[in-house]
């Protein structure tokens, strides 16, 4: 019972983080839909993982889903700082372009 | 391994090393290149002269090594293997020395003569392959060595042949690796065997074997043009001549025209493919290309392109030959593989001749050069009635045992397909042969004249080597009956098809 | 010739077989020589003034006068060697043999004989022609390898050295007759090659078909495997039709009235009595003469009657005394031919023959090359002298041409075929009239041209031509025609077509010089005119057509691939946008397809 | 704290673990040499080559042993017994695949990392920043985890972690180009991580268990397993640029540094293809009837002739050797199908194929695009044009792309071909003929786009004069692997005899 309303509430989350992933241009809205999407298919994770795995309390859908998480942690610095620098780089050349109308 | 076995390695070795160190000479070091050319022909045609004379007292010489689980990699020379491999080595020896002078003063000459040496290097793995997946691995060898070659000047023209040539070898190369593939698939890995191994294998698969030889003929039919495969050919001439007289009268069209001699006879053995009713298709496409080239060749106006078609013809004669079910097509087939090599090889050096000394590639302009080149005129003339069949030069004797044997098999047509196409050799070379020595000079003088030597009508780099091949193709037919000539070699190698 | 020669004749007869070809084969290889040291010399020392100077330089005397003997060992051999010497040599080609017995013997004393004189006036001919058909290097080459071919293939007995020395001569005879230059000379050579070629490749292939069947490479082997091949009528019709172009046969003589003329005369004489006769030994070798009977035989024999016939009523309307001449060797060799064709109808009528034939066509080889050499060789009054060969040929009796006509009417006697003794008589009226045409063209060209008289060593060859045909053979072959005066006996019989000739000849001769009589034109070459131009438009029309282009089926990379590039390039842009819905699309696809079981 | 308990019985554990451990090693000494390198310059090139020499003998010992012996399949548990909650045990397992794809590693990153100079400071070419080399023995640590992962968890971590560092690595290269390529990647590695995830929980919740072996034994046709199956494909074949989502790779490619692009190329992409092959071993069976293997097969077919075609339309030569990837990658999806059918014989042989056809293009792309590399130093430009005189002036360089260009092309004799022919082998030997086809169609197309290089190469054009040449360790490196191409395609067995049973032990 406990296990489909986790379910539900992954695949609905997932449902809008994937929408929102594939329908939004701009990069940093992106990130964030990813993060919706994320949070959703942990959730599915521990729902599904605990739904069958009965009697034997395995911390392996924990580490799955931990992995996950610190993956998204890591993926969120790293596009962070990605942005950062495709931010630098286009300021970069628009003021060199500026000084420079002809190259 | 014991020396026999090194054999066959070294005879590949002799042009592979000498390929590898040309590579990496300098651009200048003219010299060297040439003494390791020659030291590398010559070194060569001694290893395979030893093992011609141990082929003939029965010695076996064979290396093997397992390339690939259930794939071996085998090199051995038998009586076929060696009929190849005498004649590249040979003309490998004159052609170096021919490509030496023709390419003075030219640039690239250490990415020419390390390709050549692949080229070399791959015919004679060609000859000396044991079974299908060796074989196959060599003739693409041949194919990747031979284009460098073709487009060696870097011109737009040469580049564009060098594209057709590869789409169609390449294609053909596919075609035939898939044929390897399904026979592989089917019976696993064969040896060629004299008489042929086919047979032995499972009734069942007979229909199979069948589709299998149409894919793997036409596959190597690319390479020996045939038509409708035959396209590259003409086009590839615009690689300097020493190219188009070794690789495309030799090598590469004498590649395809072996493997169908391999398959047919080492691989189905002739008697089986007769009694699966291969043999005369395969001989009608030999003959439809045989007329086809002809005529095409009568309607060329450049030399070169002229002797492409009659290449695409000649080496045609030799399938038709393996399509005579019958000892006497058999001997047939393979002195045309010599004696159309020979032949042809002096006409390509004579139009690289005609082409360097006096700037001539029209056969119009060759009024009265007869008068100004005597000797390259002579050998091309002796080139030329070859090529027609004349008696008592090589080519006749192949004719006559073509002919003789395609009476015996029962394919009398083929008699007619040879003298049809006799005729048309002769209304395409006799009218060059009259211009050379029976017209008059023409009046604006040659398109190109270089005084190339002092004493002789050419450089004596070209002109030699030209001579000596010309003097092979009478000495070929007169002396037909020694032991040792292509023909008593033929003799033999057919025998042993067909008392196994 | 004194005894000790005849002793090394006697002993190594079977080698000395060897010399006679390859004497003339060894001065052709000095000549290659002399030529190229001239050649290089004129192309290279003088460059860019060579094209004013002569085109080589002048020949050394001595070797001129070799030549010009070349055809001696030959002659020595056929009248001096050894009963039947005979030579195998197994390395060459595929078994090599020579034999010397009494058809080749004959043949080989007169050809030898002919090329003897013709070749000493052709020494001595540069002195009085103009330039452009002097014998020069080339000619001397050519001759030479046309006279080693001849020999050889009288004496070489294999099938692939007959025919070797049958082609050699053919392809060096292409050097003589186009040797003057002129377009007319080309035209000729041309059509010569077109028919000889092709003569070549029906020889080839009757002899492989032959071969195929036959036991040995010998050419006695032959006629057996025709005799009892399945196909043997179709063997020896290739035979003959290709030997046949050699010989003039009707409808494949073409190029005969046209090679000859142009021809310098000395050429003519043994392009026209040596040459020709080649044919006819081919004939005699391989078919199955006297073995058994061909169905064709009669059509052989019509045709023959027909060339013998027709040929003088075509040579009648020539006006070049060559040309008239050439057609009536056609003739002459029809006449010949009829006798063959008689062999092969009844192979009982054979063993007479031979002789005849041999007798005949020694008697035509030696007349007819008198006729050529004096056609350029005797002036004014002197060239009266040429009524003797030309009434030899025509069967005056006395004559050798009375005795082969007698030979050959006695052994055709029994030939089934109606009216042959008679349409033989047509024939020869025809040679007579053929004759007196030649006569009157001859003095009509010699009126018009003007030209200047020949060196006295000319004169002096013909009438030594004019001598041999005439005595030299009623002696040696009284056996054959059997009697001492040939034709004496049958005098009515010879010389009603000689005289009806004559006077024919003469009525005609005196209605054209009053202008009632205007010989119909036929061209040199009769036949081969609208075939020529037949042929001239199809090759244009080859050479021009646009080639069908096989050449493109594999060429596909520049073709199709090119477009369907295009398209992709446009498509994957649009893939490449859409990645996450791809991917949305995949996975749920996968698992749908998976679980689908 | 964490006590980890290992099968110490078989001496033949340790290696393996190390195949992991000194990588790791190698970044940290990399990392803190990198700091230290103004006060001791030549410690860094000297500790890191050290460091790959010890690598290179541990990968040639293990290979030389499994010559010799045949490979043992050697599962390394290493038993975590946290404080808290139950025990878990981490699985490795060394076997044929994993021990070819650990060589593989080995030569092309010694090969790159020689190549790119072993400290940041090596003058002369296109300069690299300092992170590069920490990152890049990383990534051959990740790498080698995930040859010998063997449990969902371990593949799970590999892959991720493989994901953002690639992304990172291609992030170093300062263009905006790269930086758009790099986010791009990174959100397809992302969503592909995702779906692998939850992939693997679906799998855990139905058996309980993640690791291959057992999970192997275990599976059936269901639901739950074509759903978790079908998400871990589609996530991998998204991280693999497998048709149609391959839409980042070119650009990611081809703006990447050339060491980045060289290791993304030869390894990253064969790393997650690889995580596929282990779980179609394990799972695929259970699906052989379904359309399953017909679509990743079709897939494959489509990868070839579309990345072929999309190649000869480029005008750079990166961008071509990038969609060239794309091609060769279909060659090893077209193998998959081909694994499910026949005999063990048969599976081996395919196996062995789609093995030999990593190895194959992981060497011949490292060698073209380092090849690019000498293009851009000598001419400036990675145009196709530029390649014009290059025969003459840099005939090795030529050489060298001749070389790997023929392993592509899968002609004989190098080692692509090898490939080829073990593949169509099994398309033949399954009756499967269409797959054989595209099989030497695809060699006719990759064919026509190296040619043109060739070609352009062969052009006698108006001389350029001013040539830039690459040091001799550059053109060395590149052509060494090209020879290596080259040798392995007459020496096939000491390779191939790594493989012996199919599946290498995980199939049941």
């Amino acid at each position: 019972m406990m296990s489909s309303v986790w379910l539900v509430a992954g695949s609905g989350l997932v449902l809008i983080g994937l929408t929102g992933f594939l329908l939004t241009p701009d990069l940093l809205r992106r990130l964030l839909a990813f993060h919706i999407t994320g949070s959703g298919a942990l959730l599915l994770v521990l729902a599904l993982a605990g739904a069958d795995a009965s009697g034997d309390k395995s911390i392996v859908p924990a580490l799955l889903v931990f992995t996950g998480m610190l993956v998204g942690l890591a993926a969120t610095l790293l596009a962070l700082w990605l942005l950062r620098r495709a931010r630098q780089l286009a300021l970069h050349r628009a003021a060199h372009t500026d000084a420079d109308p002809g190259s | 391994m014991s020396w026999t076995s090194w054999m066959p390695v070294l005879v590949l070795l002799s042009s592979l090393v000498t390929a590898l160190v040309i590579f990496c000479l300098p651009e200048n070091r003219h010299i060297t290149r040439g003494l390791l050319n020659l030291v590398g022909a010559v070194i060569k045609i001694l290893l395979v002269g030893v093992m011609v004379i141990g082929v003939e007292e029965g010695m076996t010489f064979e290396a093997r090594y397992t390339l690939l689980p259930g794939v071996d990699f085998v090199l051995r020379a038998d009586g076929m293997a060696m009929f190849f491999a005498g004649l590249s080595s040979v003309l490998w020896l004159f052609t170096t020395l021919y490509a030496i002078g023709y390419l003075e003063n030219s640039p690239n000459r250490s990415r020419f003569f390390g390709f050549f040496s692949l080229c070399v290097t791959s015919t004679m793995g060609i000859a000396l392959a044991g079974n299908l997946f060796t074989f196959l691995l060599f003739y693409e060898l041949l194919t990747l060595s031979t284009w460098p070659l073709v487009v060696h000047r870097g011109t737009e023209k040469a580049l564009a042949a060098g594209r057709t040539y590869l789409m169609y070898t390449l294609t053909g190369g596919a075609v035939l690796l898939g044929g390897v593939l399904w026979l592989h698939g089917l019976v696993g890995d064969v040896d060629f065997r004299e008489g042929g191994v086919l047979r032995d294998m499972p009734l069942a698969l007979h229909g199979q074997f069948s589709l299998i030889f149409a894919v793997l003929i036409v596959g190597l039919a690319v390479k020996a043009a045939m038509v409708p495969l035959h396209g590259w050919l003409p086009l590839a001439m615009v690689a300097p001549a020493p190219v188009s007289a070794l690789l495309h009268a030799v090598a590469v069209v004498k590649a395809g025209a072996f493997g169908i001699i391999r398959v047919v006879y080492d691989l189905y053995g002739i008697e089986f493919a007769a009694s699966l009713n291969l043999l005369w298709p395969l001989g009608m496409m030999a003959a439809i290309t045989i007329l086809y080239a002809s005529m095409r060749a009568l309607a060329q106006s450049e030399l070169k392109k002229r002797l492409a078609y009659s290449t695409i013809s000649q080496v045609s004669y030799i399938v038709l030959g393996i399509s005579l079910f019958g000892p006497i097509g058999t001997i047939g087939a393979l002195v045309h593989l010599l004696h159309q090599g020979f032949m042809k090889i002096t006409l390509f050096f004579c139009a690289g001749n005609y082409a360097e000394t006096l700037g001539i590639h029209d056969i119009k302009d060759l009024d009265g050069a007869g008068k100004r080149m005597p000797l390259t005129s002579a050998a091309f003339t002796l080139g030329a009635f070859g090529m027609i069949g004349a008696p008592p030069l090589a080519g006749f004797i192949s004719k006559w045992f073509l002919g003789v044997g395609a009476v015996n098999a029962g394919m009398t047509w083929a008699l007619w397909v040879l003298v049809a196409s006799s005729l048309l050799n002769a209304a395409y070379f006799l009218p060059i042969v009259h211009r050379l020595w029976f017209r008059p000079r023409r009046a604006e003088g040659w398109p190109k004249e270089q005084q190339l030597s002092q004493r002789f009508e050419t450089s004596g780099w070209l002109l030699w080597p030209t001579v000596a091949t010309a003097l092979t193709i009478i000495g070929a037919g007169v002396l037909a009956g020694m032991p040792f000539s292509p023909l008593s070699w033929a003799q033999l190698v057919a025998a042993r098809e067909y008392l196994l | 010739m004194n005894g000790l020669a005849m002793n090394v004749l006697a002993m190594n007869a079977g080698w000395l077989l060897i010399l006679a070809p390859l004497t003339p084969l060894l001065l052709a290889g000095l000549w290659c020589i002399q030529g190229y040291r001239n050649s290089y010399r004129n192309s290279t020392a003088t460059h860019g003034e060579s094209a004013q100077r002569k085109p080589d330089g002048t020949p050394s005397a001595v070797l001129i006068w070799l030549t010009a003997l070349a055809p001696l060992p030959a002659l020595l051999i056929a009248f001096f060697a050894h009963s039947e010497p005979h030579l195998v040599v197994e390395p060459v080609l595929l078994g090599n043999l020579w034999v010397l017995d009494d058809l080749s013997r004959g043949l080989l004393g007169m050809t030898a004989l002919l090329w003897l004189i013709s070749g000493l006036y052709a020494s001595r001919y540069s002195a009085t022609r103009a330039a452009p058909a002097q014998p020069n290097t080339g000619f001397w080459l050519c001759w030479l390898l046309a006279l080693t071919g001849n020999l050889g293939l009288i004496l070489c007995r294999d099938i692939a050295g007959f025919y070797s020395f049958f082609a050699l001569m053919t392809f060096a005879g292409y050097g003589l007759v186009v040797h003057s230059g002129s377009d007319r000379a080309r035209r000729a050579g041309r059509l010569y090659l077109i028919m000889a070629v092709p003569g070549e490749m029906l020889i080839l292939s009757g002899l492989v078909l032959a071969a195929s069947a036959a036991t040995s490479p010998a050419l006695q082997a032959l006629p057996p495997a025709i005799a009892d091949h399945a196909w043997g009528d179709g063997i020896a019709a290739l035979l003959w039709a290709g030997f046949g172009i050699k010989a003039g046969l009707a409808l494949l003589h073409m190029w005969l009235p046209l090679a000859h003329p142009v021809a310098p005369t000395p050429a003519s004489a043994v392009l026209s009595g040596a040459m020709i006769k080649a044919g006819l030994l081919g004939w005699v070798l391989v078919l199955p003469l006297g073995i058994t009977a061909l169905p064709w035989a009669e059509l052989a024999m019509t045709g023959a009657l027909v060339a013998a016939i027709g040929g003088a009523l075509i040579g009648i309307t020539q006006r070049e005394p060559k040309a008239v001449l050439a057609y009536s060797s056609i003739s002459q060799m029809g006449i010949i031919t009829s006798m063959l064709a008689a062999g092969l109808m009844q192979p009982a009528l054979w063993p007479a023959l031979a002789p005849v034939v041999l007798l005949y066509t020694l008697h035509h080889g030696l007349a007819k090359g008198a006729l050529f050499l004096g056609v350029s060789g005797l002036q004014g009054r002197a060239r009266l002298w040429l009524w003797l060969p030309a009434l030899s040929l025509a069967g005056l009796p006395l004559t050798t041409g009375a005795a082969a006509k007698v030979a050959m009417k006695g052994a055709l006697y029994d030939a089934s075929y109606p009216g042959l003794i008679l349409l033989l008589g047509v024939a020869a009226i025809g040679t007579t009239l053929l004759m007196v045409r030649f006569m009157y063209c001859l003095r009509q060209t010699a009126q018009q041209t003007d030209s200047p008289p020949p060196a006295v060593s000319l004169t002096v060859l013909t009438m030594l031509a004019i001598l041999a045909s005439l005595i030299g053979l009623p002696w040696l072959t009284a056996d054959v025609a059997g009697q001492r005066w040939p034709g004496a006996a049958n005098a009515v019989q010879l010389l009603w077509p000689v005289a009806a000739g004559l006077v024919l000849g003469g009525v005609a001769l005196g209605l054209a010089a009053r202008g009632r009589l205007s010989s119909p034109a036929i061209p040199a070459g009769d036949l081969i005119v609208p075939a020529e131009r037949a042929a001239a438009w199809l090759m244009r029309r080859w050479q021009r057509r646009p080639a069908w282009r096989w050449e493109d089926v594999v060429q596909w990379e520049g073709r199709w691939l090119a477009r369907i590039g295009a398209w992709v390039a446009r498509l994957d842009q649009r893939i490449v946008g859409q990645t996450g819905a791809l991917f949305v699309v995949l996975a749920v696809g996968i698992a749908l397809l998976a679980g689908l079981t | 704290m964490t006590g980890v308990s290992a099968a110490l019985h078989t001496p033949y554990i340790w290696p393996h673990v190390w195949l992991i451990l000194l990588p790791l090693l190698a970044a940290l000494v990399s990392t803190g040499l990198n700091r230290s390198r103004t006060h001791f310059p030549a410690l860094l090139p000297w500790g890191q080559g050290l460091l790959l020499l010890c690598w290179n003998a541990l990968t040639l010992w293990l290979w030389l042993g499994g010559v010799e012996g045949g490979v043992n399949e050697t599962t390394t548990r290493i038993t975590f017994a946290p404080l808290v909650g139950p025990t878990l045990v981490w699985t490795l397992l060394t076997d044929g695949p994993a021990l070819i794809m650990a060589l593989l590693t080995t030569w092309i990153g010694t090969a790159t990392l020689v190549h790119t100079g072993l400290r940041p400071d090596a003058a002369s070419r296109p300069s690299a920043p300092a992170a590069f080399w920490p990152l890049a023995w990383l990534l051959m640590a990740t790498l080698n985890l995930i040859w010998l992962g063997a449990d969902l968890l371990t593949l799970y971590i590999g892959v991720e972690a493989l994901g953002l560092l690639a992304v990172a690595m291609i992030g170093l290269n300062n263009t905006p180009g790269a930086v758009d390529a790099a986010l791009r990647y990174l959100f397809a590695t992302l969503l592909g991580s995702l779906a692998y995830l939850v992939g693997a929980g679906l799998l855990f919740g139905h058996y309980g268990t993640l690791e291959l072996a057992t999970l192997a034994g275990q599976v059936s046709a269901n639901g739950a397993t074509a759903a978790g199956f079908g998400l871990m494909l589609a996530g991998l074949a998204l991280k693999a640029a497998v048709f149609p989502l391959h839409g980042w790779l070119p650009a990611a490619h081809a703006s990447a540094l050339l060491p980045v692009s060289v290791l993304h190329a030869a390894l990253v992409i064969k790393a997650s293809v690889f995580v596929m092959l282990r779980h179609w071993l394990a799972f695929g069976p259970a699906f052989a009837d379904t359309a399953l293997p017909l679509l990743v097969g079709a897939l494959g077919a489509v990868a070839i002739l579309w990345g072929s075609i999309m190649a000869l339309q480029q005008t750079r030569l990166k961008l071509l050797i990038a969609w060239s990837t794309i091609a060769q990658t279909g060659y090893l999806l077209v193998g998959f199908p081909l694994l499910l059918q026949g005999d063990a014989a048969l599976q081996q042989l395919v196996l062995q194929g789609i093995l030999y056809q990593m190895v194959a293009h992981g060497l011949a792309k490292a060698a073209l695009f380092m090849t690019a590399g000498h293009l851009v130093t000598a001419t400036g430009s990675d145009r196709i044009d530029q390649l014009t005189g290059t025969g003459r002036h840099l005939p090795l360089t030529l050489l060298t792309l001749g070389l790997a260009g023929v392993s592509l092309m899968g002609m004989p004799p190098s080692a692509g071909f090898v490939a080829k022919w073990l593949l169509a082998s099994g398309a033949i030997g399954s009756g499967q003929v269409i797959w054989l086809v595209v099989l030497l169609a695809g060699g006719l197309l990759s064919a026509t786009y190296i040619l043109r290089l060739l070609r352009q190469a062969f052009r006698e054009g108006p001389e350029q004069d001013v040539f830039q040449h690459p040091s001799r360790v550059e053109k060395m490196t590149a052509f060494l692997l090209a020879l290596m191409t080259l040798l392995l395609g007459l020496m096939a067995i000491p390779l191939l005899s790594l493989i012996t049973l199919p599946g290498g032990g995980i199939a049941p």
